[in-house]
């Protein structure tokens, strides 16, 4: 990604609008932007969705391959997610090898999906030591208004429950639906004229400081945390960031629930 | 191309396994604006074919080395998403899609009046989200739709469509399953307008009258698309 | 690849020229530079060509290797064309990884060599499911004076109808030719000062606009074409182009089928 | 995480196989000046952790594409050698390391004092030649004391400690044999002398009470590492 | 890795120096500079050593892999040398694939190794035809003072020298000291000023021409020769550093032989 | 060096299995002009080696921050063709060209007469069509009557031969049975006129008698190939 060189003038009027304490799109310290979910979306993959937030548009798409357990775990499956944010997106994302703000993008959704455990590896073995499912969870940004990490996480979480084990296919069974047994929740807070706020749109991404995802279970648990960019914050900030995200994860699980 | 086996595709009455004739298209549908952060973009369907195309620009050419004093660069990017075909994609470098980016700028600078705006630089990033057959076509076209789109202007818009041969008989946008066991593949650029021409390829084996008939095809199914693209450039708009 | 400038007074002059029905070099609008053909050049290749076209110098070898057929087509080998284009063949080429010019010319000619079904790729077999030949065609690029398209396409034809499938190396049979059935010729045209022209040579392909490129076989069916770069043209000039390929490259094909 | 299995990793009297009590960390030692061609330098071990650190600079950033003109560019990279596990790592790339230099750069442009040096570029390149667990503290923390060592001004020190759980007990500092176990990591970046933070990762599952003692840990164990770093930059002193 | 441009004071210092036979450090022209070896330095490499000459600090750590035996030679393991300059080691190294230089020093260093035989290959097989040791030796620059060519030299055949088999981690039998029959030793000499010196700093590199390695076995048969950087030679020079070599070779042999 | 087996490569009166005596080269052919988009060209066979040199320059280096204010540059790449070997090499990165690419420019770098043309560059590409044993002798040698057909200034032409040692003989010029059972090899670039060198290198295991007689072998034969360089250079010439 280029890095776009931030306007003294845009961190001020943040600032400003901040000890009003509003935000430069109108919306509440803790609002979320509009947000459609939907999912089967794309007819190539076994499940998808598109997540809509405000101007963000992303894409997931749930593939299956068939793969040979490692040896020290031979009734094991694996669940492998990969995030490319192309050119398509925004103009200072570029082509060529992921960027290393793509990677964490990447590793930091992943990390969110794989540690609450929601796919059960043990459920994707085939034959034991032979054949197990691989399930690759492919995020594609389509366009970037900022926050991708909560589209992304969101999209991935929602094709993942829209996902068919293509057993026929590849000629081991029958087809049946991915298991998929909790719904973690990502949700990203920014520092932006010396507060955080959720779900930033890139306005504040690019005049703001550093980013905090939080990832949380059905049970409230932590899942995933990631701190980003250049900044420093106190425990009583983190503390009212997790807060909000206990409500807020709710919230969204609810609407990938009842999908 | 495939071409072998001894599958029947065509009845006895001279109609596609979908039903179509044989100089028929597939169901085309196309919507502008659907980026909200780009300065044009198109999303087109064409059976279960998905593209998506971004614009961005005329913007500042970087590096300088890149510039060109007399003409804007146009820069094109062709690339399938990992899940848009059956077995997935793996990310990176693709010859493939090295060499289709490539015909589809050599087509689009064709048209694209690039001398309006020296040293700077446009960008078209085409994405095939889902694949069935013919994906160059609708990159290319969805392209111009975006450029368009985008405001950027252009000579005439370019409508790209593919004909071939599947059990010896000639018919016009082979549909997956036609592609699997196609004999021939003509995908042609056409300047609906003057009927002239950007973009040919063609791989396979076509007597000089299949190729005439092929070609005949994609002429007519070029104006049938125009009409299209016209009307969602007057209904669509960008935001 | 390197871009050259192109300067203005070339492409002017090139008008002037074609305005008087003339060309850089002499020739007429038709008229294809002096070539040789010579086989057999490359010691450790299983067949190999030289071709000349004026100062356009290129070498093409054949190998081959031992493969396993695709699970799909257990009786079929495989056949492989690649084209490279190193800084030896001229100032204007440079190192690195394959530029799109040359990704282009080694697929333009590669098809025309695949579609013509030259090579029965069932005949490659040598344990069906377990071992097939997979035959490569390198073509390498000596020196540049244009028109590398139909260089690269004749020495490759030429030197698969040199070679010699080598067993008794691979201990699996006797040596014996290998079968080439078909002779597919490229023509390739580049439009000059507004008119096209057969056989381009390097100062035509600067000061010049698209070219297309027109592989026939032995019946003059169609089995390749390709329209690369920047330029628009009608059917009528495509058509005087067909006709045109449809006489030269049966000249052509005589050439390489005598040897 | 691991996480899986049953084996017992704390006895009956709450210790840890290697005699620690839950909030204990393994020993440390720091030493700077150990690299004699660069401006500052560290050698951390922690366990049988290794990190060796070089700083280099502030020198003119090159190509002049990345100065910045109001601030230093900090540049740091952080790699596992490949003789630093058990099983051999190859040279290249690797998204982990990646992932991990940038969030070590983010942390640690919160507290360099990077407007002092407009134009010219700062290199931090942390070696990890011997790894346990916990790899990206140890690297992080090293490079905070090579910074100094450098006498690059910050306006602290940064400490960076991970606790995490096993046998669903929230321990300190977790060694490799826990760490195959664990079913949480938690790791922090803490400016000793505020209490704030700069860098923060975690995986795992961890209840919200688990979460309050792991934090708790890192605080305290912050502490204790602080007076180890402040000796060692007094005692050492670059070369 | 960049290059830096040498300054011309540096050069004309450098002659001055070597016209009064003096050395920019102080040496004479065939003194080495202070030398520490040590060994078992690194607790996850099978053997290690860490050499310091000087302000030249170099690692060296032993990994072992179980490979297949390649068809042709089914009694024998295999010995990878590699090296590696990082950013870490001076400011003129830079991250990225390796620099010519890199690669250079890997190789040089990597056939005065190999081609001694200290290692027999066939001591290396496990199961003929199918498991074999393939020993890894992995050199990695710290500081860069000058003359890391003869540092990982002797690096590397100290690691090896102090390498244990893993074959109970492997589980293929007990562990076992990795047999090492020979000590082969570089010695480095630069053109400085006019003249060849042996274990050249890095000011005297900078300023310099070119450098010769030599790499003689216990019996002071020779095993390797490189001439690297711009410079000519005479045959006369090259004898007095042949004759040079002979004598150092055998004092630092008796460093790496008594640990 | 592979050195191993027990095949006899000397016979009773001493000559090698292709009736050469111990210090005999193989047969050698000079060719120049053999590129005609190039500045200088030779094409050199040496047994059944063949190799094509191509010079490009004096022209302008270019980025500029390759170019020395009081120097040209010198860019030399070595490669082999994918077809020049019994098994076909595959396009690419490749250490082993990486370093001879590198220990030639080196040897080159030492003659030719850089100084003459500040700011821009030479280029000199070495291509192995057709590999037998000694192709980095054969790419060198070629190269110095490339740039001399180029007309570069040069202080002398180099001239590079191999000797080594098979069935404890020490033999000039090994072929490539020869080389498969070698067990030593000495490759040097040598300046005919003053018996300088340029370019070393050595490989296997050689006695310091065994080292002087090919040493010896390598200056003779350097006087024989020098002979045919020149007759070469005044001959064919540069079209």
């Amino acid at each position: 990604m280029s890095i776009p060189i931030v306007p003294k003038l845009l961190r001020a009027h943040l600032s400003d609008l901040s000890a009003n304490n509003a935000r430069i799109d109108g919306r509440s310290q803790w609002e979320g932007r509009n947000l459609v979910v939907e999912h089967s979306i794309l007819p190539r993959a076994e499940g998808s969705a598109r997540v809509r937030m405000g101007d963000t548009i992303v894409l997931a798409g749930v593939k299956f391959q068939i793969m040979q357990p490692y040896p020290d775990r031979p009734n094991q499956g694996g669940l492998m997610c990969s995030a490319d944010v192309r050119p398509i997106a925004g103009r200072n994302w570029e082509a060529g090898p992921p960027s290393p703000e793509a990677i964490e993008l990447g590793r930091v959704v992943d990390r969110g999906i794989r540690e609450s455990g929601c796919i059960d590896v043990d459920s994707l073995c085939i034959i034991p030591g032979e054949k197990a499912w691989q399930v690759i969870l492919d995020l594609f940004a389509v366009s970037d208004d900022g926050n991708l990490f909560d589209a992304f996480a969101l999209a991935g979480i929602a094709a993942l429950r829209n996902a068919t084990v293509p057993a026929e296919r590849f000629e081991v069974g029958e087809d049946y639906a991915l298991p998929v047994s909790k719904t973690p929740i990502m949700c990203s807070y920014h520092k932006v004229g010396g507060r955080f706020v959720y779900d930033a749109c890139s306005r504040e991404e690019l005049g703001g400081d550093e980013r905090i995802h939080i990832t949380l279970g059905d049970d409230d648990n932590v899942h995933s945390l990631q701190k980003g960019l250049k900044g420093i914050f106190s425990p009583e900030e983190f503390s009212e960031i997790m807060t909000n995200a206990r409500e807020r994860t709710k919230e969204l699980r609810k609407i990938v629930d009842s999908m | 191309m495939g071409g072998y086996g001894d599958v029947q595709m065509i009845d006895e009455n001279g109609l596609r396994m979908d039903g179509r004739s044989p100089g028929d298209i597939r169901e085309v549908t196309i919507e502008t604006g659907v980026i909200p952060v780009a300065d044009g973009s198109c999303r087109m369907t064409w059976g279960t074919n998905e593209a998506i195309v971004a614009v961005y620009g005329p913007m500042e050419a970087h590096p300088r080395k890149i510039q060109r004093q007399d003409r804007a660069v146009l820069d094109v990017a062709y690339n399938m998403a990992p899940f848009s075909t059956t077995d997935r994609i793996r990310p990176g470098f693709n010859r493939r899609s090295r060499e289709i980016s490539k015909v589809t700028k050599d087509a689009l600078e064709s048209v694209v009046m690039l001398e309006l705006y020296p040293r700077s630089k446009i960008r078209v990033t085409i994405e095939i989200v889902s694949a069935e057959a013919g994906t160059r076509c609708v990159g290319l076209t969805a392209a111009s739709v975006a450029l368009a789109d985008a405001g950027i202007p252009m000579t005439d818009l370019v409508v790209s469509v593919a004909s071939g041969k599947i059990n010896d008989v000639v018919v016009c946008d082979l549909n997956k399953e036609e592609d699997n066991y196609g004999e021939a593949d003509l995908p042609m650029g056409i300047l609906p307008n003057s009927g002239e021409l950007v973009f040919l390829q063609m791989d396979g084996d076509l007597s000089q009258e299949e190729f005439s008939q092929a070609w005949e095809y994609n002429m007519e199914a070029a104006q049938v698309v125009h009409g299209m693209m016209v009307e969602a450039l007057k209904g669509g708009g960008s935001q």
